[in-house]
């Protein structure tokens, strides 16, 4: 059975993935449980101060997954980063040595770690078969983020500079993807609380592209690009009432939709900000102005 | 040893690189078979619009040497075919080759295109390989207009009579030649060769891997070889440059350099071409539309061969390329507009975003996939980069013996390295075939000639083409005006002229009606002309008693709108070319007698494998040294870029050349006076001994180039500055100059372009590899010295870019430098002191050496002046030796007979200059080998009468085949005249004629064309 | 026969010119019919009398075609072939001959579609100027003799 | 100013920490015009690069080039000779601040720690402890208040972590990280301190 590794932030700001995500689970009948006594990968703050600390977190992570079975399920592009950075880091004996020593347990290397993207993208058949027509017409903007497709030296699950894994899922969901310039540019999320001008424009001009390329909503599988987005909108909206907004959207928010989840089901209403065009009203795109993807709140 | 038993050789490839070998063994007395994959032989080569550094037409070039080797009788070209398997031994290989159903039958296919227009696809909708996917082509298709064999193609993969079996094949009816053939199978069949050559070339770097580019995603992303199409007259835009996401002309074009080549992440080589090829492309765009602004970005600008700098400068000065130092990241698609947005850093440090309409990659030469496959089959080993496997020392030979590998498929390389290599290749091959030469070619045995005396009686023949003539020009209504005309006894119609029914049937018509000229007018002479005069050859004509008059390309295919004057038009033609014909003389064709030796001057490297090529293909040699020894340069050379032993490649050859039974060496001997001309030169040679007088068919100017000697940089005031040379002496013999203890080599500077100025600002090619290497070396001995190479381009092209980084990897410490700010070098209490400013960093930097090392470039040796002449060759203005053609005749002078190699025609490593040597064996050998010259045909000659000794034609001829003979006149030497008529326009005195293009000739084509009347008046 | 049509003539180098114009043809490119091509080894080979000639046998204009500057297929032919063209136009204006009826062009053996441009833009050009040639007809009966009584006239 | 150029020690020490050879640099610019951080930065990576290979250590690690690294590894990826840029600026902000250089970001080094020290004390960090912490540490208890008000509103504040565990043991005692000794004594008021918010 796969393991599956949350991250820190999925039980907080990124509640909503963790939510549409169990719920796509349920209704895919994929089996998955929770990694047992996961503790957090370090995200940019250990690699920021100490090289060690940056390999030992995410490997004691790996120690506990390589005795329950080969496959470790990540949702964030962050944890997934620093888990496959540090997984080939412990290749070089030297690095693997001392990490084993402060950890004080083995490491074998064996641990396969899988993108969340990956996992839902072998269910793209059924998806395609059982999807309703909830997002049909939306054009959708698939937003990787920096950190998912750009590991150093490491092979991901995708192209590094033209991802497509989820497009295809997308489109299997019944959507309409865009080809647009900006899916792999960095939001800055690690600069979101310590340098609030620098992170709201990176994340102004991706949104601005996706607005220019004629995106009407933009998912992502990244919880920190989601929050970043959203956050960055929001700010943005708070000065500026005229500001475009587009839905940032969990990949597994829009599955879930496209399953025939609720806004419940998916927790839809947790966007930050209030959009004039939550997807759902779109079906019969004409409607685009009566909506108000805030009912649930 | 095997017997060597076969005469012929299966040249696999057919671009410029096979071509050229094909061409050198079939003039050398070898049968060549040139197998290629694809539908039509040409390479690259004929994708190109321009080629650098000429910037001159890369067809005009090629078409010829196209035409040549498809109708060489000593070659068969063996398209859509590849090779399955070698077995044997050296001089007595089978190979199997298996070639795919073209199912069109070349011999009958006249390249008209009916067959094209009429398929079902109205329009050409998959992507054409020639036009590198910009354009598109049908399922049945002529691969590009001056393709060789010209003739239409059908790709099975498209045509839907292959994929459905379902087609009407209407291509099938429109043919008129009854041509096309759906039943054709593959065919696999064996074929006898002493040895094989190599020369599948290389695949343009495949764009998509370097997905931050966005090519294939971003409409006005191209590729290098796409601009290239995109700026031929003949691509799919007619030469316009045109944006494809919109067909507008752009007005910011980016140029991208290195892209997939020095990249650890795709191929870690130089592709060594891109860098021109981009300024080549930027140079020829602006011409075409002067509001373009091209910007190249790079790295390091690779600039290094004979003539490159000045390209550039001109790019520079003349057109206004902007050359930015920084390479680009990544691509942004601007989503209304589908500009591109490029973000670049300034020479002053500071980044830039800036739009551009369109984007071209400079894509670099991988090895061809196929040829990697071939190497397989083979069981030749490639390198670590997947390119041949060479040795230094053996440039062309490949692992496997008996075969031979050329051109860009050893490495890239542009297209003169490749004639380079493919010429060696074919030295290399003669070598080894010797024995064996002349035993598989035809030599051709015609009938006597008969003289033709009296009137002209003249057989016109005017050909329908199927339709492609008829079609337009009422061809009776031609032929019957023909028999109307002075000295005509004979015209007709002929459906097709050049089939073998009808040239039979020709044959018999000239000797029933005793024909002494004849008119055909159909098609272009450049394709079928010696065809024509081969067949009145046959029936004992003169082959000079023949006219050709183009009524398809100049008037039906060009003039269908407007038959009736088609037809007028087509009279006129006629008419002209009956006017001429009546004019025309036979013309001798004599053999003179080559003398079988050969005269290389120069005993240095490229000198002594020279004469060793030479002598191994059995032709006496005279090897002269000026100095005392031979090889002396050569002993001041520790090893090759490759790392491989200098020396002891100086021991191999000087014991090969010794002890050669072919080889004479003239040491402590110049040459005191050379006289005659290709075939038949006479030299006197003086040496202490005395003087003494050899006899040679050819001759090899060998000579050298020497490193320069710098005055600056402290260079002869302080013993701690040396030159590159100097430095690898050292190293080499393990002493230092005077004063240099052990320990005193902590830190080393070498300081690179020394000397290189306004004067000569020429790249001398060899000193940044010697910098690398010699660093290198040192670092073996002393693994704590710390090196810094102060730059302006490290020019590591080719596979020398592992050397660079193997530099960086150990700690080589590389600053670049701007011209403009050239290092200062001087001294404080004796310490040595550098600043030099970084220009990437934009400070000014101090480095306190304990050595100098000077990269002082390549000059010519000042004793070449006296040898170009004594040769009548000319020096450029740097003073090294010109080729008679950068691109395809390298090693080649303009005057017959005599070749280049070594030094002082360019500088280059020694690999280098081994192929280089070998080539301009080769290339001599082809004379030596013919054992006797055809002079005569299409030259001119002077009529001594009129001739008033006024030098014009001596002055004029580029060829230097005028020369003033004892009588004090002008007179010609048939053997070097090229038949260009340039002396014949000049004379002053009217003296000079040109056969096949008198005075005479011309001007009653000239009054006919404007006096139909005297047509009905005779 | 009608003679409205003006007659013009071609020389071409066989290298590059004469092959555009093969390209052309291969093209199917259209240009009037007007032009008449004189293929030579090189428009090196163009002896300026040749062009004297021309416009005294009548030819309403005169094309000289040969390789792109630096491309000769003999190193410099083009470049004297130019040199002689400019100055019989010179000469040509002080014989009251319009000079544009002469022109040199160079090409390539690739640029089927500009030998097909100038061949009608010369055509275009000769037609708007006044009148046929004005040698046209009047040399008619010296070229109805032999060659060398013309060079006499000349 | 005129750089003396010193010994290759500096680089030496740059390298065997970052485990990256920055030597091979042959300074293309792509880390530079790639790197969505440049222009905040004095220095972009491949001048990092060069100063360091001439031995600036000074120059090196008192720029604030890597603190406004992001770590998007767009130049690590796009980098031709293979170096992990990213892996280098880590490398030269630990080393920055290990050396006492004051760091162009003040604000982030304290994140981190602050970041670091839930992770050692709870394995799991708390988003709503974590800002209520680095408000503090930064003197602006209320900045961001309705951000987190909002945030709490739609669900997506955690204001109960679920179970906590140390990982004092990863934490070998070093300068820039919280210590094992001082943080077991601070962990359960750190832990109210969260919670009180
Ligand atoms: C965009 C671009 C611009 C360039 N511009 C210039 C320039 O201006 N000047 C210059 O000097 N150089 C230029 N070059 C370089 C030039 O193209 C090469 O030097 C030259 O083409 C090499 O010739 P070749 O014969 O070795 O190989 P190719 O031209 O590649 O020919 C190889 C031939 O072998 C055939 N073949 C391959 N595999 C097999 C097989 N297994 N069996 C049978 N046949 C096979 C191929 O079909 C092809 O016809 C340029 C290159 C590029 C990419
Ligand atoms: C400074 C320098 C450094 C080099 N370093 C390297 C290196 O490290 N690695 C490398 O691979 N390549 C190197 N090369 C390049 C090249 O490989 C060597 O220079 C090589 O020896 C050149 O061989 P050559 O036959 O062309 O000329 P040479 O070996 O110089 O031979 C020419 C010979 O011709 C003789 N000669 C000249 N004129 C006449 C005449 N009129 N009649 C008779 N004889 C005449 C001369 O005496 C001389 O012996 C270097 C070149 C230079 C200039
Ligand atoms: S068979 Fe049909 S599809 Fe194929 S080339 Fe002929 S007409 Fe075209
Ligand atoms: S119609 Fe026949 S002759 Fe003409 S191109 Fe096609 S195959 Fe050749
Ligand atoms: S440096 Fe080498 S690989 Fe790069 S563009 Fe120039 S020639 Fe090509
Ligand atoms: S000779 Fe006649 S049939 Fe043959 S290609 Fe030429 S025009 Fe056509
Ligand atoms: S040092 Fe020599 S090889 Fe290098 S750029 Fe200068 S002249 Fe060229
Ligand atoms: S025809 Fe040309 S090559 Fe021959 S002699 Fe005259 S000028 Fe020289
Ligand atoms: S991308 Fe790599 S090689 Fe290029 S400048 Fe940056 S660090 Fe140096
Ligand atoms: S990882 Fe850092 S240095 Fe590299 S591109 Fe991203 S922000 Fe710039």
């Amino acid at each position: 059975m796969m393991r599956f590794y949350p991250g820190c932030t999925l039980s907080s700001s990124a509640r909503p993935y963790r939510r549409s995500l169990e719920w796509v689970w349920q209704r895919l009948g994929i089996e998955m449980k929770e990694l047992p006594g996961w503790t957090c990968c370090g995200a940019t703050s250990a690699h920021a101060l100490n090289r060690d600390l940056a390999y030992a977190l995410p490997a004691r992570n790996l120690a506990i997954a390589q005795g329950l079975g080969d496959e470790l399920v990540v949702a964030c592009s962050a944890c997934y980063s620093r888990l496959k950075i540090a997984q080939k880091a412990l290749e070089n004996s030297r690095i693997r040595e001392r990490v084993m020593k402060t950890l004080g347990r083995p490491l074998d290397g064996r641990v396969q770690i899988k993108n969340i993207l990956e996992v839902l993208s072998e269910h793209a058949p059924r998806i395609q078969k059982e999807k309703t027509k909830a997002i049909e017409g939306l054009q959708v903007a698939c937003y990787y983020g920096c950190l998912a497709t750009r590991i150093p030296r490491v092979q991901g699950f995708d192209d590094r500079e033209h991802p497509t894994m989820m497009e295809r899922l997308v489109s299997a969901a019944g959507a309409t993807t865009l080809d647009w310039p900006a899916k792999t540019s960095c939001c800055g999320a690690s600069f979101s609380v310590i340098h609030e001008a620098i992170a709201l424009k990176m994340c102004s001009q991706i949104l601005e592209m996706a607005r220019r390329c004629g995106a009407d909503v933009l998912v992502t599988s990244c919880p920190f690009c989601q929050y970043n987005l959203d956050w960055a909108q929001w700010t943005r909206s708070r000065t500026d009432s005229q500001a475009p907004k587009i839905p940032v959207l969990f990949i597994t928010q829009l599955v879930g939709l496209a399953l025939g989840g609720s806004e419940r089901d998916v927790m839809l209403g947790s966007n930050l900000t209030p959009h004039p065009c939550s997807p759902l009203p779109l079906k019969g795109r004409g409607a685009r102005s009566e909506g108000n993807g805030e009912s649930s709140v | 040893m095997s017997e060597i038993k076969h005469g012929a050789v299966a040249v696999v490839g057919g671009g410029i690189g096979g071509i050229q070998a094909a061409l050198d063994l079939a003039d050398s007395g070898f049968y060549v078979y040139l197998i290629e994959e694809g539908p039509a032989i040409g390479g690259r080569m004929a994708q190109l619009d321009k080629t650098f550094p000429t910037n001159d037409c890369a067809m005009c070039m090629l078409s010829p040497k196209l035409v040549e080797v498809g109708r060489h009788p000593n070659v068969q070209i063996l398209t859509l075919a590849s090779v399955e398997s070698l077995d044997g031994q050296p001089g007595n290989f089978q190979i199997t080759v298996r070639q795919r159903p073209r199912y069109v039958d070349i011999t009958r296919c006249i390249a008209c295109g009916r067959c094209i227009a009429s398929c079902v696809y109205q329009d050409a909708k998959f992507p054409s390989e020639f036009d590198a996917g910009l354009g598109k082509r049908k399922p049945i298709y002529i691969p590009f207009p001056q393709a060789v064999p010209l003739a239409a193609v059908v790709d099975p993969q498209t045509c839907i009579f292959f994929k459905s079996g379902r087609c009407p094949q209407n291509c099938l009816k429109a043919c008129e030649r009854q041509a096309l053939d759906f039943t054709q199978t593959e065919k696999i069949f064996s074929l006898d060769v002493g040895a094989v050559i190599l020369a599948p070339g290389f695949d343009p770097y495949d764009a998509r891997l370097v997905g931050e580019y966005g090519f294939g995603r971003y409409a006005n992303v191209l590729t290098g070889p796409q601009f290239e199409r995109l700026l031929s007259a003949s691509g799919p835009t007619s030469g316009k440059v045109l944006r494809p996401s919109d067909g507008k002309a752009p007005k910011k074009v980016a140029f991208i350099q290195c892209v997939g080549s020095r990249d650890l992440r795709h191929q870690s080589y130089c592709s060594a071409v891109c860098c021109m090829y981009a300024t080549k492309e930027a140079i020829v765009a602006k011409e075409h539309d002067h509001a373009l602004e091209p910007t190249i970005f790079y790295i390091d600008l690779r600039a290094y061969g004979k003539g490159f700098e000045n390209l550039v400068r001109r790019a520079k000065e003349e057109h206004g390329v902007r050359y930015i130092r920084s390479m680009i990241s990544q691509i942004t698609e601007i989503p209304e507009t589908k500009n591109l947005l490029v973000r670049y850093r300034d020479d002053s440090g500071s980044l830039h975003e800036e739009e551009f309409d369109l984007v071209v990659l400079a894509v670099g030469m991988r090895p061809s996939a196929k040829g990697q496959e071939l190497a397989r089959k083979l069981g030749i080993e490639l390198n670590e980069h997947g390119f041949a496997k060479t040795s230094a020392f053996n440039p062309v030979m490949s692992t496997r013996k008996g075969v031979f590998v050329t051109g860009a498929f050893t490495g890239p390389k542009d297209i003169p390295e490749t004639v380079i290599q493919a010429s060696a290749a074919a030295a290399a091959v003669e070598a080894l075939l010797a024995p064996a030469r002349n035993t598989r070619t035809q030599a051709k045995h015609y009938p006597e000639e008969l003289v033709p005396d009296g009137m002209p009686r003249i057989g016109v023949f005017v050909c329908h083409c199927g339709s492609n003539i008829a079609g337009v020009v009422d061809v009776k209504a031609v032929a019957e005006y023909a028999t109307r005309l002075p000295g005509v006894v004979h015209a007709e119609n002929v459906l097709y002229t050049c089939s073998q029914d009808n040239l039979k049937h020709m044959k018999e018509v000239i000797r029933e009606k005793k024909l002494n000229r004849v008119v055909v007018a159909s098609c272009t002479p450049r394709n079928l002309a010696a065809l024509f005069q081969d067949t009145i050859r046959e029936a004992g004509l003169n082959k000079f008693l023949f006219e050709m008059v183009n009524i398809r390309e100049q008037c039906s295919w060009v003039h269908s709108d407007q038959p009736e004057r088609a037809t007028e038009k087509a009279k006129s033609l006629v008419r002209m070319g009956v006017a001429k014909a009546r004019e025309l003389k036979p013309l001798a064709v004599q053999s003179v007698k080559v003398s079988p030796a050969a005269l290389v001057l120069g005993g240095g490297l490229s000198g002594m494998v020279a004469a060793l090529t030479l002598a191994d293909s059995g032709f006496e040699t005279h090897l002269v040294e000026r100095s005392a020894e031979l090889g002396s340069d050569l002993k001041e050379i520790v090893r090759t870029p490759e790392g491989e032993d200098a020396q002891s490649l100086r021991a191999q050859l000087l014991g090969a050349v010794q002890r050669h039974p072919k080889i004479r060496v003239h040491t402590s001997t110049t040459v005191q006076e050379l006289s005659g001309f290709v075939g038949n030169f006479s030299s006197v040679l003086r040496s202490p001994q005395g003087e003494e007088r050899v006899q040679h068919g050819v001759v090899i100017v060998a000579t050298e180039a020497h490193e320069h000697k710098p005055n600056e940089y402290l260079y002869g005031a302080d013993t701690r500055v040396l030159t590159q040379r100097q430095a690898a002496l050292d190293l080499h013999l393990g002493q230092p100059e005077a004063g240099q203890g052990e320990q005193s080599r902590r830190s080393l500077v070498m300081i690179q372009c020394v000397g290189r100025n306004e004067k000569r600002p020429y790249c001398s090619r060899i000193c940044c590899a010697e910098a690398l290497q010699n660093a290198l070396a040192l670092l073996e001995q002393e693994p704590d010295c710390q090196i810094y190479v102060l730059y302006r381009e490290m020019i590591s092209y080719g596979f020398l870019e592992d050397l660079y980084r193997r530099a960086r990897d150990n700690g080589v410490v590389f600053i670049h430098y701007d011209e403009q700010s050239p290092p200062v070098v001087r001294k404080e209490n004796d310490q040595l002191l550098v600043t030099v400013r970084d220009a990437r960093l934009r400070q000014e930097v101090l480095i306190k050496p304990d050595l100098i090392v000077l990269s002082t470039g390549v000059v010519p040796d000042p004793y070449n002046e006296e040898l170009s002449r004594l040769l009548k060759v000319p020096l450029d203005a740097h003073g090294f030796f010109v080729e008679a053609h950068i691109k395809l005749r390298p090693v080649d002078f303009a005057s017959h007979g005599v070749f280049l190699c070594g030094g002082s025609h360019a500088p280059g490593t020694i690999p280098e200059l081994i192929a280089k040597a070998q080539a301009a064996a080769g290339r001599a050998a082809i004379i030596l080998a013919k054992g006797q010259l055809e002079a005569g045909g299409i030259v001119a000659s002077v009529d001594q009468e009129k001739c008033t000794a006024c030098l014009t034609c001596v002055r004029e001829c580029p060829f230097g085949a005028v020369f003033i003979n004892e009588q004090g006149l002008a007179e010609i030497e048939a053997v070097k005249c090229q038949g260009c008529g340039i002396c014949a326009a000049d004379c002053p005195a009217k003296a000079i004629q040109l056969g096949q293009f008198e005075d005479i000739q011309e001007l009653r084509m000239l009054e006919e064309l404007f006096h139909p009347e005297r047509v009905s008046a005779v | 026969m009608t003679n409205s049509e003006p007659k013009i003539v071609a020389f071409c180098c066989h290298y590059c010119a004469f092959a555009a114009a093969d390209l052309a043809g291969v093209l199917r490119l259209k240009y009037p019919p007007n032009v008449h091509i004189i293929r030579l080894p090189c428009t090196g080979k163009l002896d300026a009398l040749y062009l004297l000639k021309a416009f005294e046998a009548g030819a309403d204009g005169v094309i000289v075609a040969g390789c792109l500057e630096g491309s000769c297929h003999f190193i410099s032919g083009n470049l004297r072939a130019k040199k002689r063209v400019l100055a019989v136009k010179s000469l040509l204006a002080k014989l009251g001959i319009a000079p544009e009826r002469l022109e040199f062009f160079n090409l390539s053996s690739a640029q089927g579609d500009r030998f097909a441009q100038l061949a009608r833009e010369m055509t275009e050009r000769i037609k708007n100027l006044p009148n046929p040639s004005p040698l046209r007809g009047r040399g008619e009966p010296g070229v109805r003799g032999s060659g060398d009584e013309k060079e006499a006239r000349l | 100013m005129t750089l003396i150029v010193q010994s290759a020690d500096f680089l030496k020490e740059i390298e065997a920490h970052s485990g990256e050879m920055l030597r091979r640099c042959f300074q293309c610019d792509r880390c530079a015009t790639g790197c969505p951080m440049a222009s905040y930065m004095q220095h972009t990576p491949n001048e990092l690069f060069r100063l360091i290979q001439l031995g600036a250590k000074e120059a090196a690690l008192s720029s604030n080039s890597f603190w406004f690294c992001v770590s998007c590894y767009t130049c690590s990826v796009r980098c031709p000779n293979d170096i992990d840029i990213a892996q280098v600026m880590d490398t030269l902000r630990e080393l920055s601040l290990r050396a006492g250089f004051p760091p162009a970001l003040p604000q982030a080094r304290d994140f981190h720690q602050l970041f670091l020290d839930c992770v050692r004390r709870g394995g799991r960090v708390s988003e709503l402890e974590l800002m209520a912490r680095y408000n503090l540490k930064r003197r602006r208890p209320f900045a961001r208040f309705a951000l987190g008000w909002e945030l709490l509103r739609k669900g997506r504040l955690e204001l109960w972590p679920r179970r906590a565990i140390s990982l004092h043991e990863l934490f070998a005692p070093h300068p820039l990280l919280p210590s094992p000794s001082e943080g077991r004594g601070d962990r359960s008021e750190g832990g109210k301190e969260g919670r009180g918010q």
